[in-house]
């Protein structure tokens, strides 16, 4: 219906104009029916989250309006076409019939041209220089040739025009493009995952089509050719992995993207990894579960999977990147810490952050090093999100006394990259000795089992040297903790109890296994009451957070496979200072 | 410097049964590759789990024992990311045939530049002896009790449907000859399967005696191009032909994935994209 | 009483695009068992992941929409389990042939008496235009931007080699033909795979009008018994051939499982044994 | 080598004898090399664990010598064929030379008759009658034909004399066979289980060959036709469940055997169970791990796994039997719960007790009750071991207004066999409506997920209708909750404290998820100290018990592949007791 890619292009242009912009997408999961929805929102200065109101409503069809109406703001705006769109009365709103099909049949000959039309109207609502939307038309139009623009151009000022004569009051100004070179890219956090695996070196991605995460493969299709990396469409999950695995064995860094269905596949290969000890990275953009479940929809039902989802005992790491832009630099710190320890890595996002379109401030690249294949381990250094970390294949030289699974302080062995002559080993799935030998006795499996999860406990020892910030007022009674894509909603609704004169604090751990425990506790420590915040039914994060920690968080859980709001939030914020108070303490 | 035989053999002592055929196949393979003299440190060998499976572990090469019936993807994912190397898989039926049979079809439509080892012992071996989808009909195993209810699996003609690019039997009974076809299918550009019977002795579904005089090499004027040809040849049981069935000239993963970067690269006048041109596809 | 075609029909609105192949496949279906005259009660319906495998939503039986790639075998359990119902699975190019695709060939060595409908339209429909195992070389894509690299898979001649008992080609567009077809192989003892063409308007890597013309019937002297013919003539693509290519009879699963039993009950007296009898064998 | 025939055979024999036999099997995963060895333990009263140290050692070869002598009791007795193992000395132990191989010469013209000339060699140094093992012999042999019996026979006796020559002192008189009905068997856990799915009205079993789990399937297609149920190999885990849903869905109760790997490989389709609400049983029968590891050891490690191995949230439940004669039983309950909740249930067995052989006492069928597929829900009690649950499938007349997934009170819908007219539905892995209709509305995904999770607190309430036993003095101080094969020698270890005056209670569930909370509360209430005892590094369990009734148990794990010992838990108790003495609290 083309809703979709109108919002696209307008967020985008409002970029351009140097405003931060953040977009929540749903769509259906039949390719026709259903209904999709884009809300925008844009500021000028950092957003967090798409709060819950909507201020502007452009509908093309009966059922989005039915399903969408309810979030209207009061005294907010809805634009309609009333060949498709019977409105119901609601107080307060203001309402603006526009025959968008019939516009874009005269202006582009088509109603194809709709969503340009309602661009243009955006264009004259926000009062934006109808250049910027011309010049983004062509940079996207421009392949398909000429005319192609040509006709979207005429269907964008024949929306302009329609906004003028329906006497559309003018909104917020959002003015002009800055001609100052661009500081901020456009792009969905599926977008950013598959950029940050390019900044973090990676050159080779197997993977399998799949609701919400195949962006990032389809990304990585198009880009990795580019940077001459292989780009490889295998018949299934199983198969991806295993390319992956058998990519990392030969020295490449290898990344597979999938959801939670495709990780299940992966199981026993991700398994595997953390035997071999090889860095590879697994994305898992959770849907909503369990089974084929909500594929279009968002949920953070698959931390526990993604943790213990292993038979027997392998170590590997999980992390959550916050929102958007925290999708580059995670994507890059997860092969930090895939090469730094030789273990596998799930980077869990979800279809909001996956699909949200949001300002990403281009990255400062000359902070990356570049990759190199032959430093020891002992140059390692641990990682960090501005720098690309080195992997520890060894040199010929080197090879005395070369013993593959050497247990080590760190328990991170040396690994010769296969063509090193003399540095030839088996790495095997059965338990093996040192030098890779299959050895089934019993002290040898003991030892070999504490030597790889000593790596994972050399990982949250070097976590708690650049633990997740706190924010919020040192003197806060009541905290937050949240993980993954809640951040910005969780961040929001801090600043809604501020207003109301309730001080919250917020500490959102980007690696959620190790979890940082020293960061924790001490959060934890000047606490009255803790909640803890996630989109799942179970309360997966707050079984950790009590079992590791012995508190009794409040926990709110939000299953129905859309995002959470800083309003529901804000009101278990509010009920748990009224408990507070009620124990008369003194609200700050 | 040349290569001798020594260098291919790792110093692990198999722990195969004493004469079981899978011994013929580790013999035949070093041997090839010595002939080929191939630097052992440039060779990935992936093997599957079964008893077969243990032969990456007797090698001095790179190896990797992965699990199950994976063992085509790992060497296929090996292989994109290295083609200087060579790059081996090998297995048994069950591996190769039952739980990773998925995966041939598909390494086959990329012609992934690898050779794959298939010993075939028509015996679940290392579980002990159960059924595999070669072991012949009604034949009773530890889990066919009242013998195998199913059809025996046609592993070659299923090969040629794939249409992988060099198709091949072997027997480890004959060593030399089996050398001579593995030589062949390390050489040949693209997915090379060389299918092996190597009958288990502790399990003998596949009689030793038996297998010395039930095989007899392809005709000689048998034409590798002819698939049809090589289908109806492949059907014959007795005599039971060995030799190259099928060999087809097609490009290798390597070759498809290059040209990719190749026109990536024309796109870019030329040279590989910096991380800044891939940011301003997002301004 | 005799059924009538609502009978067959869901309540369920069909969600795919207007112009669908699919909905030709779901109307030559219910137009077969109709005039078979199947109870709808009497069938079971399993479909894998993908647009076609919303059918079983669409039909009024025991429908079991499961995961991507595993129809078959969920089918073959469920008539095991059922043979008294009349079991059919469905599902996609990228599901059968891809995911699923290594579960064909064992279906085939038991020849479990269920129809399976394999709809091509030579892309990933559902997930929106990513390349499946039949979308043509150079094809760009969603995740072929430079062009599909890898050589497309042949069903029909796959199918012949793992001796599936029946194998037919149908299409989408030709709804007469393919209910005939359709109908023949439910009727067929065994397994049978009816490989539809079935077009997706919305990303059409097989365009209709050229589909309209690019079928033709097999000839009619055909012998379905001679499976190299049948292996020629599928790989004939212009014309493209429709009917059934090849069909065998052989002893079905639930065939194979019974005489298990019958052998097991001769060794008792020509009775099932109880619990206690089995509790003698442990002491 | 034939050393394990032997002791299977002497162990049978005993158990022929009524006397209570224990064994516990260790063979290498490689066919040749490495090597094997059989411990058994006969004793007139029931037997718990094997305890650490041997009375008997029979050794064939050197390498098993080497392997064992170490645990020889001090006193112990070793008996070896000079011509094949060279004897070290150990003080006070007794070594009798007695030339097997010569022997078996002989008397059975080849080697091959080894291991029954130690046979008859037990026979005389237990001084159990040599009918017994004749008879044994005969049944064992009989289908090979009359000469092969008769040269065992001979074998035999040459044993019995090999033992009066070699002036072995006769040690326990294990007497003659009980003319009374046999009431005992004698099976291992797998063949247990085995016997159990089919009391359990199983009548279908797909599965794909997995050390250690192989001997469940193994014995299932052997007896699946006597019973006329089926008996399919698959190609993979992923087919092999496949097919159990697909059974489940057609009426039939279903039964997949497998280990870690394939547990992993079935773990998307075990969520379409959750999420079809189809009842389907998973026995997981624990090795060495992670990846192939150690495929013929043991270990308590996918625990975790079990519970939490899927995408999304996905209810399960989780049985763990304790012992040999416990996997008949928890079988039957596992179809049982499977049967009443419309839900997966995960057994986890391990190596140890799936290879042990043991007696179990004839189990009395009568109370039994047997299948019927036509009772409603409401008529469905909750499972216990001795009874057979019933399944709720609908009949036709009840079918007014039938939603197959109907929100009921319990959370359990009503479900029709397919062949039922009017019955039809759509079983969909997606989300849906009660009515089975594709939904993904967030209220509708927030109601089914509640109904689905509904069944699981409903398991729980039950299970505090029949709480796991405590066993132990009711004043201790100390109490030890272990789980699955460990019960054994945990028990032996508080009988041991006990002689040494400590006294020590023992809880062990059988359903590791849900978890029995009310009993384990009762139980956890009265302590000064809890110990968890478990074979894996982790200390899965004891996550659990912490996280959820915030305790500090002491943590006793152990990870080498072999079982726990008495004698190892002891030292644990008795580290524990010094401690809280010297808290000066007053030993009992
Ligand atoms: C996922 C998984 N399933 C099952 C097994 C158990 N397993 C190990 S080897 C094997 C089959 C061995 O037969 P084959 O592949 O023919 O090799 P062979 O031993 O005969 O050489 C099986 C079923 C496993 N290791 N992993
Ligand atoms: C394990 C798993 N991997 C991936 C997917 C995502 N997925 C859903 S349908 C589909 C392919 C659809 O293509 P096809 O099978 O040809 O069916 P069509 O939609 O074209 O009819 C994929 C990859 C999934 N649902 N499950
Ligand atoms: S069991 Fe058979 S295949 Fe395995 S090592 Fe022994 S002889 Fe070889
Ligand atoms: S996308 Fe294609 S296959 Fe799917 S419903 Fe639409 S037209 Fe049909
Ligand atoms: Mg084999
Ligand atoms: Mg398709």
């Amino acid at each position: 219906e083309g809703v979709i890619s109108c919002g696209e292009l307008f967020a985008q242009a409002a970029a351009r104009t140097e405003f931060h912009v953040f977009t929540y997408i749903t769509y259906p999961a039949e390719i026709r029916g259903g209904f999709s929805m884009i809300q925008i929102r844009i500021r000028d200065w950092t957003i967090y989250s798409m709060g819950s109101a909507v201020d502007y409503l452009i509908v093309f069809n009966q059922e989005a309006y039915d399903r969408t109406i309810a979030d209207l703001r009061r005294g907010g705006m809805v634009i309609y076409d009333p060949e498709t769109v019977k409105i119901s009365d609601v107080p307060e709103a203001h309402f603006h019939p526009v025959p968008l099909n019939k516009i874009s049949n005269e202006a582009a000959g088509g109603k194809r041209g709709k969503n340009v039309v309602a661009l243009g109207l955006l264009g004259h609502l926000f009062d934006m220089d109808p250049k910027v939307l011309e010049k983004l038309l062509s940079d996207r139009y421009g392949s398909k040739g000429g005319d192609v623009v040509e006709s979207n151009v005429k269907a964008l000022h024949a929306g302009y025009a329609a906004g003028r004569d329906s006497k559309i009051a003018r909104q917020v100004h959002l003015g002009t493009a800055s001609n100052a070179k661009a500081t901020y890219m456009m792009m969905s956090g599926n977008e950013a995952v598959a950029l940050g695996a390019i900044a973090a070196g990676c050159r080779f991605v197997a993977g399998y089509p799949i609701t919400p995460a195949t962006p990032i493969f389809e990304t990585l299709t198009r880009l990795m050719p580019m940077v001459g990396g292989r780009a490889i469409q295998m018949e299934d999950e199983i198969a991806s992995i295993s390319a992956c695995i058998g990519a990392s064995f030969g020295g490449e860094k290898a990344l597979s993207p999938t959801s939670g269905p495709g990780l299940q596949l992966m199981g026993e290969q991700l398994t595997l990894a953390s035997m071999l000890e090889l860095p590879i990275v697994i994305v898992d953009v959770q849907r909503g579960g369990p089974s084929t479940g909500l594929p279009t929809k968002t949920e953070q039902s698959d931390l526990k999977f993604a943790i213990y989802g292993s038979a027997g005992e392998a170590p590997r790491a999980v992390l959550a990147p916050s929102g958007v832009e925290d999708c580059f630099y995670q994507t890059i710190r997860a092969f930090n810490i895939a090469e730094r320890y030789q273990m596998p890595v799930v980077i869990l996002t979800d279809q909001s952050i996956g699909y949200r379109k949001a300002t990403v401030r281009i990255p400062n690249l000359t902070g990356i090093a570049t990759l190199d294949s032959s430093v020891p381990s002992e140059n390692v250094v641990i990682p960090n999100p501005n720098r690309i970390e080195i992997a520890n294949r060894i040199e010929p030289e080197e090879l005395r006394e070369y013993k593959r699974f050497k247990d080590t302080d760190d328990g991170v062995s040396p690994v010769t990259r296969p063509g090193t002559p003399g540095g030839q080993y088996v790495g095997a799935g059965l338990e093996h000795t040192e030098s890779g030998r299959a050895d089934y006795s019993p002290l040898n499996h003991a030892k070999m089992t504490r030597k790889r999860f000593r790596k994972l406990s050399e990982l949250s020892k070097a976590l708690e040297n650049n633990p997740p910030e706190i924010y919020g007022p040192e003197d806060a009674m009541i905290g937050i903790i949240g993980w993954g894509s809640t951040e910005g909603a969780i961040r929001e609704a801090t600043y809604l109890a501020a207003a109301k004169g309730i001080a919250v604090r917020h500490l959102h751990p980007k690696v959620v296994s190790p979890l940082p425990v020293g960061q924790i506790k001490h959060f934890l420590a000047e606490l009255k009451q803790v909640l803890v915040v996630e989109e799942n039914y179970t309360g997966q994060f707050a079984h950790f957070i009590k079992g590791r920690f012995g508190v009794k968080p409040v926990e709110i859980h939000k299953y129905e496979g859309v995002p959470i709001t800083p309003e529901e939030i804000l009101t278990a914020i509010v009920k748990v200072a009224r408990v507070i108070d009620e124990d008369n303490i003194t609200r700050l | 410097m040349k290569t001798t035989l020594r260098d291919y053999r790792s110093i692990i002592e198999p722990v195969w049964c004493p004469g079981c055929g899978d011994f013929g196949v580790l013999s035949a393979l070093e041997k090839a590759l010595g002939e080929l003299d191939i630097p052992p440190e440039n060779i990935i060998a992936v093997s599957g789990i079964g008893c077969s499976g243990r032969l990456s572990h007797y090698l001095n090469t790179y190896s990797l024992h992965g699990t199950h019936g994976r063992a085509v993807p790992l060497a296929l994912g090996a292989k994109a990311a290295r083609p200087d190397l060579t790059v081996l898989a090998m297995g048994g039926d069950g591996d190769g045939l039952g739980i990773g049979g998925g995966h041939i079809a598909h390494a086959a439509r990329k012609n992934v530049d690898i050779t794959y080892l298939l010993l075939d012992n028509r015996i679940y071996g290392l579980t002990k002896g159960q059924a595999s989808p070669t072991t012949p009909i009604g034949r009773t195993t530890k889990t066919s009790p009242w013998g195998v209810y199913e059809d025996t699996l046609a592993a070659i003609p299923i090969f040629l449907a794939y249409d992988v690019s060099f198709v091949a039997r072997g027997a480890s009974v004959n060593v030399k000859e089996l050398t001579g076809i593995i030589r062949e299918a390390i050489t040949h550009r693209g997915m090379s399967i060389v299918y092996v019977l190597s009958p288990c002795r502790t399990f003998p579904v596949l009689d030793f005696k038996a297998a010395k005089s039930m095989f007899t090499p392809l005709p000689p004027d048998h034409d590798r191009t002819d698939k049809m040809k090589a289908m109806a040849l492949a059907y014959a049981n007795d005599p039971m032909y060995t030799g190259v069935f099928y060999e087809v000239d097609k490009p290798t993963l390597n070759d498809r994935l290059d040209s990719e970067v190749h026109k990536a690269e024309a796109g870019l006048g030329g040279r590989q994209a910096t991380i800044e041109q891939l940011i301003n596809h997002f301004v």
